[in-house]
């Protein structure tokens, strides 16, 4: 399982396709990133305004 | 006959009503009361199978409504707070429309007996978007006069009518109650039917 | 039969979903990374040229998982619709919505990827090939399915609109596919086309795979956690929710 | 059974008539997103008859999408929809007679106004009948297809634009099949194998969409 490339440089230019690989990989590496955290603030902001909803009726019953 | 056990109604996170059962026999009328949102509509619309129940059932003649299907349809007649008539066509033809779509053909003749019975006669060939609004309301209601299905289910049918009209009206359920019919209806006007047993829904 | 299937579907209730769910995500996050390294590894670091491509060809490591997924979470969803359809369970309807964003997510990244790697190898950003343009038709098929459920606001009629949307583009997508490969080839003969991928040796084919995994685990946990979310909006009323808001505010 | 799609058909056709002005949009719109392709794209005969089938075909699913949505508002909006679904046969029989309904009052006329507009772009006489002929066996397709999008789209607003987004990608095959059929005649090839396809899809469009259509107006109207 020897690495194919002699340099990291060698690795950054793909072989002149530098361009087109980093940009494909680059997206993807940034959607995959981004769904999650939105994601997760989307349940952040859900779960404080439900306990919010939660604390409104508590102080409307006392 | 017409039962119903422990039917549950949500809208949006707010449950309307729940365990709401009632039976309705040959020859007998539900009549159903509750506040403004109190959920009679819905109910109504549960009845015709229109809305899904999300818990409970509803059972015509033992067999449950939306394993009949057709044969259920047959037996129902509808009437909502719309009209369910067409502006641009005229009475006479509204009328022979919404018989030919229940499945029986009305003669000329019975057309116009049912809009003299309401009182429209004069205005039978006139397109339906010149009526008033208390006009339009009993081009509605006369599709009732020759309707021969057992089970009425009626929204608020006395709304924008004059008091000849209620009394009318009043006389064409009973006598459909006498013929061995049922009727589910809400009002919020005081109307006694002249006919057959008269069993209460109370929504909270 | 049937009384069996209708208590499995009990368990299948939001209610005892939610922390079954909430176990299973770290796992699936965990499997999505790990075969998403080894692939890498494999594809990019390890496997040699391509004759033909030269290094280009490597964008395939992620653009064929993303079709494959795209089209995949489709079905998925088409599944949990018939199910919603079929026994009106709550959860399926959840399920599909949780999925939809993801699936046009991964139709884009086909898309991205297929364009930046076709102009090297064919000069155009834009290729009309079946394949691509098939992908572009399930885009603003999952554009469709997002936006009718967010134009509906009783969610259980979205639900059951979605569902008939996605059983009906479920039915299509071959007939598209077909279509499309049909008017492809009648115009332009298959000279331009991505089907001629580069000869795969074991060691590509083995990247392919683990990033095939990677993204299957990824949609996975991601749809599962947005699904958690949609549960907990929907039965906010419920009691089981104030606990679990309880818990999270101890958290 | 056919008494009521014929009962269904003729009341829409009815209605149709008694509001002209709805057809006359539809074929205007036609005319017009057909007359307007020559000025952008220039005079010029050769690149015109090549752009022609395409033109065509776009104008008149467009066209066809244009009308969709007036498929069941008014009866939405009146409350008839209602009585469709509680009358006592099967729903989408009903769907069916109305999708033949809006078939007749925006297919056919579009598809019998093609030939004069081919006439703009300098099409000949057997790729004028191929286009007629294509578009007679394709647009009863789109308002079957169609029909599903404005049944679930009922009553929301946006609910125009929100059809054409849901049933665009539902088209595609019916889009490429009819010009493909015109312009395999234009070069020659012979058009029988894409007017067959052609028919699969309107009999699958006018026979089995329908009862999807009815599922999604129950939906609708829950």
């Amino acid at each position: 399982m020897s690495i194919h490339w002699n340099s990291f440089g060698e690795f950054l230019a793909m072989g002149g396709y530098g361009l087109y690989v980093w940009g494909s990989f680059g997206i993807t590496a940034a959607i995959m990133f981004m769904e999650p955290i939105i994601a997760v603030r989307n349940r952040k902001n859900l779960v404080a305004r439900l306990k919010r909803q939660a604390r409104a009726e508590r102080n409307k019953e006392q | 006959m017409l039962e119903a056990s422990n039917l549950e109604c949500v809208r949006g996170d707010r449950r309307l009503f729940a365990g709401v059962g009632f039976r309705v026999e040959g020859g007998e009328m539900l009549f159903l009361q509750g506040r403004n949102g109190s959920g009679k509509t819905t109910l109504l619309r549960m009845i015709c199978g229109l809305t899904h129940p999300v818990a409970g059932e509803i059972r015509w003649k033992g067999e449950e409504i939306h394993r009949l299907g057709e044969e259920f349809r047959e037996e129902l007649c509808y009437l909502g707070h719309l009209n369910a008539i067409k502006e641009e066509l005229t009475p006479l033809e509204n009328l022979s429309a919404s018989a030919r779509l229940a499945g029986e053909t009305l003669s000329e003749d019975e057309t116009l007996d049912a809009l003299e019975a309401v009182g429209l006669l004069g205005r039978e060939d006139l397109a339906c978007k010149y009526l008033s609004q208390g006009q339009k309301r009993r081009v509605a209601l006369a599709r009732l006069v020759h309707e021969k299905r057992a089970l009425w289910v009626l929204d608020e049918p006395f709304v924008a009518l004059d008091v000849a009209a209620v009394g009318w009206l009043a006389g064409l359920i009973g006598a459909h109650l006498q013929r061995g019919g049922m009727a589910v209806l809400t009002t919020h006007q005081a109307v006694d039917i002249p006919a057959g047993t008269v069993r209460e829904l109370k929504l909270s | 039969m049937n009384n069996r299937l209708i208590n499995w579907f009990k368990y299948a209730s939001p209610q005892s979903f939610y922390p079954l769910a909430g176990k299973m995500i770290p796992w699936f996050v965990a499997l999505a990374t790990v075969f998403g390294l080894a692939g890498l590894w494999l594809g990019m670091v390890v496997a040699p040229t391509d004759f033909q491509q030269g290094e280009g060809y490597r964008i395939i490591f992620i653009h064929v998982p993303a079709s494959w997924m795209s089209m995949f979470i489709y079905l998925v969803m088409a599944f949990w619709a018939a199910l919603g359809l079929a026994y009106n369970t709550r959860l399926s309807g959840m399920m599909a919505q949780a999925l939809a964003p993801t699936g046009a997510l991964m139709a884009f990244l086909s898309l991205w990827t297929g364009a930046l790697w076709g102009k090297p190898m064919w000069g155009t950003w834009w290729v009309w090939d079946a394949r691509l343009t098939s992908e572009l038709i399930l885009l603003f098929l999952y554009i469709g399915f997002i936006a009718l459920q967010a134009s509906i606001d009783d969610p259980r009629r979205a639900d059951k609109a979605g569902a008939v949307l996605a059983l009906v583009g479920v039915v299509n997508i071959p007939i598209i596919y077909f279509s499309v490969k049909w008017w492809n080839t009648l115009h332009q003969g298959s000279s331009v086309s991505l089907t001629k991928s580069p000869s795969m040796a074991i060691l590509m084919l083995w990247a392919m795979l683990l990033m095939a995994l990677s993204f299957w685990m990824y949609s996975i946990a991601v749809a599962l956690y947005r699904a958690r979310t949609i549960m907990l909006e929907r039965e906010r009323g419920t009691e089981w929710v104030r606990e679990v808001l309880q818990q999270e505010g101890a958290k | 059974m056919i008494g009521m799609i014929v009962a269904i058909t003729a009341r829409d056709l009815k209605l149709a008539m008694r509001r002209q002005a709805d057809i006359v949009s539809v074929l205007f719109f036609f005319i017009i997103v057909a007359s307007l392709f020559p000025l952008g794209i220039g005079p010029e005969p050769q690149l015109l008859k090549k752009l022609a089938p395409g033109v065509l075909w776009v104008g008149a699913l467009l066209a066809t999408m244009l009308s969709l949505p007036r498929l069941f508002a008014d009866d939405y909006r009146d409350g008839t929809l209602e009585q469709l679904v509680l009358a006592p046969q099967p729903l989408g029989l009903t769907v069916i007679g109305k999708v033949i309904a809006h078939w007749l009052v925006s297919g056919l006329p579009l598809a019998l106004l093609a030939p004069v507009l081919g006439i703009q772009f300098d099409l000949e006489m057997d790729a004028l009948f191929i286009l007629t002929v294509s578009l007679l066996i394709g647009t009863p397709a789109l308002s079957g297809i169609g029909a599903i999008g404005a049944a679930l789209t009922l009553g929301l607003r946006g609910g125009g634009v929100l059809v054409s987004l849901l049933v665009l990608p539902l088209y595609i095959p019916v889009l490429i099949f009819g010009a493909g059929a015109v312009d395999a005649t234009v070069t020659g090839m012979g058009a029988e194998a894409h007017l067959s396809i052609l028919g699969a899809l309107a009999i699958a469009g006018v026979f089995f969409a329908p009862w999807a259509t009815a599922a999604a107006l129950r939906i609708s109207l829950e």
